[in-house]
């Protein structure tokens, strides 16, 4: 387990949709140790307010060194990382967490929702690594809309995914919720990867456990350090004790966490 | 021997222990060191203090545990811990390795339980000394938090000098009327150090739910905003007891640090800062040499305690 | 009648006093209204608390008063104020003038001072409460704050309730161990009401030069800083007592109004935000109606207290 | 007395020194109604870090609307306001405080230093609307160099006043201090105004009264809020009593206050 703390300069901030950016940054440390499902603690500000740095999942990676991130705004932090400009400098520790576990077996089905696509991105290319065809695999993306899914989606279609989608307004893929698609494929694949919202999840994981698939999903929770050090990211573990999502996380089988 | 005398610059002592410099990692914050060790030179640190131990392990509280609030954070972890027997057998070994001293923060339900903690750690290869939070409540007494009476303050300081050799430290709550009592209190007890302040206790709402932003519905704040709190109250302190004092809360710099020195605190512990900025300690070892240079001073002890409060 | 009733959703009760909303200008940081006449329109604002009047002038602290803290500010003023004389002679002919009750914040060295002062200002044209800042040292006693031993606090507030038939609010000091007890002594002595926090007892110290930012070593820590002890007291006391509790600290948004609303605070007083967002009181009472329309509640005593605990 | 909160557009930022900017906002209502010597407050970020606004002479004002402020960055605040960008949006309160008397006998002498000169570049140009011939005036400024004053310099020099230069490092007019310069013209001059380091106006005022000269001069300290209500910002005025200096000044007579 390696990590670092890296000065980053921004590289290129893109706006996706009228509050999601795309945000690219040197940081060659912490580019070459990353893994799929990994995130990074960011300081947005070298200020007092906000406080605490805001986490994000590794969503791109680049031999050369950079890192993409894929982010919502929904606060004070997030809305100050989306003014940054090309040349600023950035702080980020990372690698931080547990990834994941890259499965061999195909097929596999990855499905996201809204911004927990983020991890899902970098772990799609990389199971291309292990010489596998992509076109066996299985892409379930959902989001609010057109808007917001429809880059996301060319991201998996670049590397020769299979995508089916689905919108909460109807305006790209299917009009309604990304596990229903879920059914039709769970009996043919292997292994689930899954990142999104928490209610989506929990139907996912309880599908596999009853189709005995095994499946990885991506949690979120409030974080001071991402280190392991604060105890604060706790949510209940299936055996009753608590787990840190930082550290024995972000990625969990789903048989891991209470539901 | 320049050499020699130059490493002693920023050395200062709490009773028997001697630190390389006054720059500890504070409760709570730091883990168990180890979290810490890809970002952090440990050895650099003046001593670290581990996160708190209680006699048999707790599960701490239900999440969420932390919020954000201005400048600050509250927490509610509830003294999440592994327990004394599972910190000497997993935690030790790898902080038993490190040539910076050791500090295990303890706590308890009761006088007999700081009192056995506080034995079994007697000893035990790699600790340089205790720090006892008496920020808890005393389940004999109603849940009166220890820190905030100072006949339980002094009686929990008695129990744990009764039972070690090892430096002790408590660790005063700064949720009380006057300070001042409580230092005193813990010093004629036997206390070889006072470290302060703890957390104030605070809260936050969620005003959409309705809800207690924290599971717990109060926990303690910390950071950048209680600062000015916890160095009022060193400076209280320190100019009403003779032992050591160690100062804490919201330091992230150098300049927060020397504040501290000024004010009457013979060292200081970084604590929420290692969450927004690994490298504050660090930082501060470093400054702390520049600032004894612009002000044309020889070593850190010359500065503690020199505030000019005259006109 | 739609109107009257629309009108009437924002209004809340402390004592016989009706305001048309929860949002006060809290003492101190508001000077005698008139000075944010140009900024604020004086007439939407629930009440104007007026800078603390003592029964003679007095010359307040020396320079430096103030100084800036992480989301918070320190201010040793030193109850600088033109006395109840001149205060009623100068301030209240602009102050009677205006539609918005106006509540006196007073102080004193002594029981007797406080009772003569409430005395003066009873019966006064355009003054509708008192409020009682006992945050001060007692002269007879050695200089210990009245806010800080219950029986003090309750001699005040009784000798106070003699004086007049105004009604009269208790400001408590957050500086205590158990701010619980506090609030039954006041409250049993009399009060109408209890307005919490005053300040925290804070300090900052100039590297530099090596001396205290504030010529009066020590001040009183205000702004966002402290929100969360202010609530978390603000909902200890209103969980306690029967008598409506007025939150104060760090209120700058709707938001944080709300968070006090919930834990229990009938109204609230804006502070230290009026100095860096003037708009900030006449905001958050448009932003308590939007609240309402959100939450789909039809007057503000509905939300009053509503904070859900439980889980 | 009209005081107004206003939300002002950028209109342009300059650095005209290593540390000093000159930032030019819209503000028709503030603009319209100062006067020399007056001040605004600056919030200079939405955030609570830094948390109070800050104080800063009107440098420069047009009918058109626009105010001038003229900063040398010395920490958190004037640090943020540096790095303002065109289009941005500030948040002023203004025209605060009692301004400069503005003398319509002749000569008068203008004594700045520093950021000090700042209030008086307004002043300079204020004065002239008397039909006043500037040649008679003096003017006397000083700061610590060349690149630091000689922008200042010019904008007198366009009004027409005649101009004594010193630096702290003598590599523009005089090598070294202001004052000195002022014992030639005094027994000229029916009024000094000054703006500048607290011992240079020290020692101005103590001149003007041996020579029996009216001066003003404009005070700094630290201020919450600028109004007259925290009563933060006292000195310690001549007779014994406390003055506010954001009320009661900036601008006092060299007597008013204890030196
Ligand atoms: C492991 C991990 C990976 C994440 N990856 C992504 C990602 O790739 N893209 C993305 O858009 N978001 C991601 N999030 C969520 C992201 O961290 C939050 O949206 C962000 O912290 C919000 O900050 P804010 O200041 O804008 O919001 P505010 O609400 O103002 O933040 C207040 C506090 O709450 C915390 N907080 C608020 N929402 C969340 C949340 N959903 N999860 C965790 N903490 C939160 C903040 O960190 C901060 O401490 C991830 C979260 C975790 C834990
Ligand atoms: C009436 C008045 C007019 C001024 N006009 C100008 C001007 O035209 N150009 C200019 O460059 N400066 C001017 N100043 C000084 C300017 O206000 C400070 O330089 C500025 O507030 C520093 O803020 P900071 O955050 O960068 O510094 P910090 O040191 O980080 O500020 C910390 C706190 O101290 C206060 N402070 C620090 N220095 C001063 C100071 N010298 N005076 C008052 N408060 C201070 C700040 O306002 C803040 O509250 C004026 C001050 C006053 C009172
Ligand atoms: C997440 C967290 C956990 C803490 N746990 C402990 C603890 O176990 N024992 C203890 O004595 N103090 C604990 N503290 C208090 C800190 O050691 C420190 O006294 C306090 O946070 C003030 O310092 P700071 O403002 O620098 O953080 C904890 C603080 C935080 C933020
Ligand atoms: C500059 C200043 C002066 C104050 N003067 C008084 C006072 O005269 N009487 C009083 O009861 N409280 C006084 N206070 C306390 C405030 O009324 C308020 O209780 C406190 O600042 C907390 O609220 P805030 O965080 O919103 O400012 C003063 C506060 C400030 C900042
Ligand atoms: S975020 Fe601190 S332990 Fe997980
Ligand atoms: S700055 Fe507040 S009274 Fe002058």
């Amino acid at each position: 387990m390696v990590e670092f703390q890296e000065k980053c300069r921004v590289a290129s901030i893109d706006q996706m949709a009228s509050d999601v950016y795309r945000l690219t940054v040197h940081a060659p440390l912490i580019a070459a140790a990353a893994h799929p499902g990994q995130f990074v603690m960011v300081r947005v500000a070298d200020r007092y307010d906000p406080l605490l740095r805001r986490p994000f999942s590794i969503h791109q990676q680049s031999s050369g060194g950079t890192l993409g991130l894929l982010f919502k705004t929904i606060g004070k932090g997030t809305n100050i990382l989306a003014a940054v400009t090309v040349g600023d400098s950035l702080d980020l520790i990372g690698p931080l967490g547990r990834g994941f576990d890259l499965e061999r077996e195909r097929p596999v089905c990855i499905i996201g929702g809204g911004m927990g696509i983020a991890p899902l991105c970098f772990l799609a290319r990389q199971l291309l690594l292990s010489d596998r065809q992509p076109e066996m695999d299985h892409v379930l993306l959902g989001a609010r809309n057109r808007e917001e899914l429809s880059p996301l989606v060319d991201d998996f279609i670049d590397l020769g995914y299979p995508v089916q989608t689905a919108t909460d307004d109807g305006s790209m893929g299917q009009h309604g919720y990304i596990p229903d698609l879920l059914d039709a494929v769970l009996p043919a694949v292997s292994r689930v990867y899954t990142c999104g919202p928490h209610p989506m999840m929990k139907i996912i994981v309880e599908k596999c456990r009853q189709a005995d698939v095994s499946c990885q999903v991506s949690l979120e929770t409030h974080m001071a350090c991402g280190l392991g050090a604060c105890l604060g990211c706790t949510v209940p573990g299936a055996d009753g004790k608590y787990v840190h999502v930082c550290r024995q996380g972000p990625v969990f089988y789903g048989g891991e966490v209470a539901w | 021997m320049v050499a020699a005398s130059d490493t002693k610059e920023l050395q200062v002592r709490i009773g028997s222990l001697t630190l390389r410099n006054p720059v500890m990692t504070a409760s709570g914050t730091f883990g168990y060191g180890r979290e810490f060790s890809n970002l952090v030179n440990l050895h650099r640190l003046g001593g670290i203090v581990v996160k708190g131990i209680s006699l048999l392990p707790r599960p701490g509280n239900p999440p969420p545990r932390i919020v954000e609030t201005a400048c600050g954070m509250l927490n509610a972890i509830g003294l999440e811990n592994v327990g004394v027997e599972r910190f000497i057998t997993e935690k030790m070994s790898f902080l038993k390795g490190l040539d910076t001293p050791v500090i295990v923060n303890i706590l308890g339900d009761s006088v007999e339980e700081y009192g056995e903690i506080a034995h079994r750690l007697d000893g035990v290869e790699g600790i340089s000394g205790l720090e006892v939070n008496i920020s808890c409540p005393n389940v004999k007494k109603g849940g009166v938090a220890f820190g905030t009476v100072p006949e339980m303050a002094a009686t929990v300081t008695g129990a744990v000098r009764q039972a070690t050799r090892l430096p002790i430290i408590i660790k005063l709550s700064p949720n009380v009327t006057d300070i001042v009592l409580m230092a005193r209190a813990v010093e004629e007890a036997g206390a070889d150090g006072i470290s302060l302040i703890n957390t104030l206790i605070g809260m936050a709402i969620d005003t959409k739910t309705r809800k207690p932003r924290l599971a717990n519905v109060i926990g303690g704040l910390s950071g950048p905003a209680i600062k000015p709190v916890a160095l009022r109250m060193v400076w209280q302190v320190a100019s009403a007891v003779s032992i050591p004092v160690i100062g804490i809360g919201g330091i992230t710099t150098v300049d927060d640090a020397m504040e501290f020195l000024l004010a009457g605190a013979t060292a200081i512990q970084v604590g929420t800062a290692n969450f927004y900025e690994p490298s504050a300690p660090e930082q501060i070892i470093q400054g702390m040499k520049e600032y004894l240079h612009q002000q044309g001073e020889h070593c850190i002890r010359d500065i503690i305690g020199t505030l000019q409060t005259g006109i």
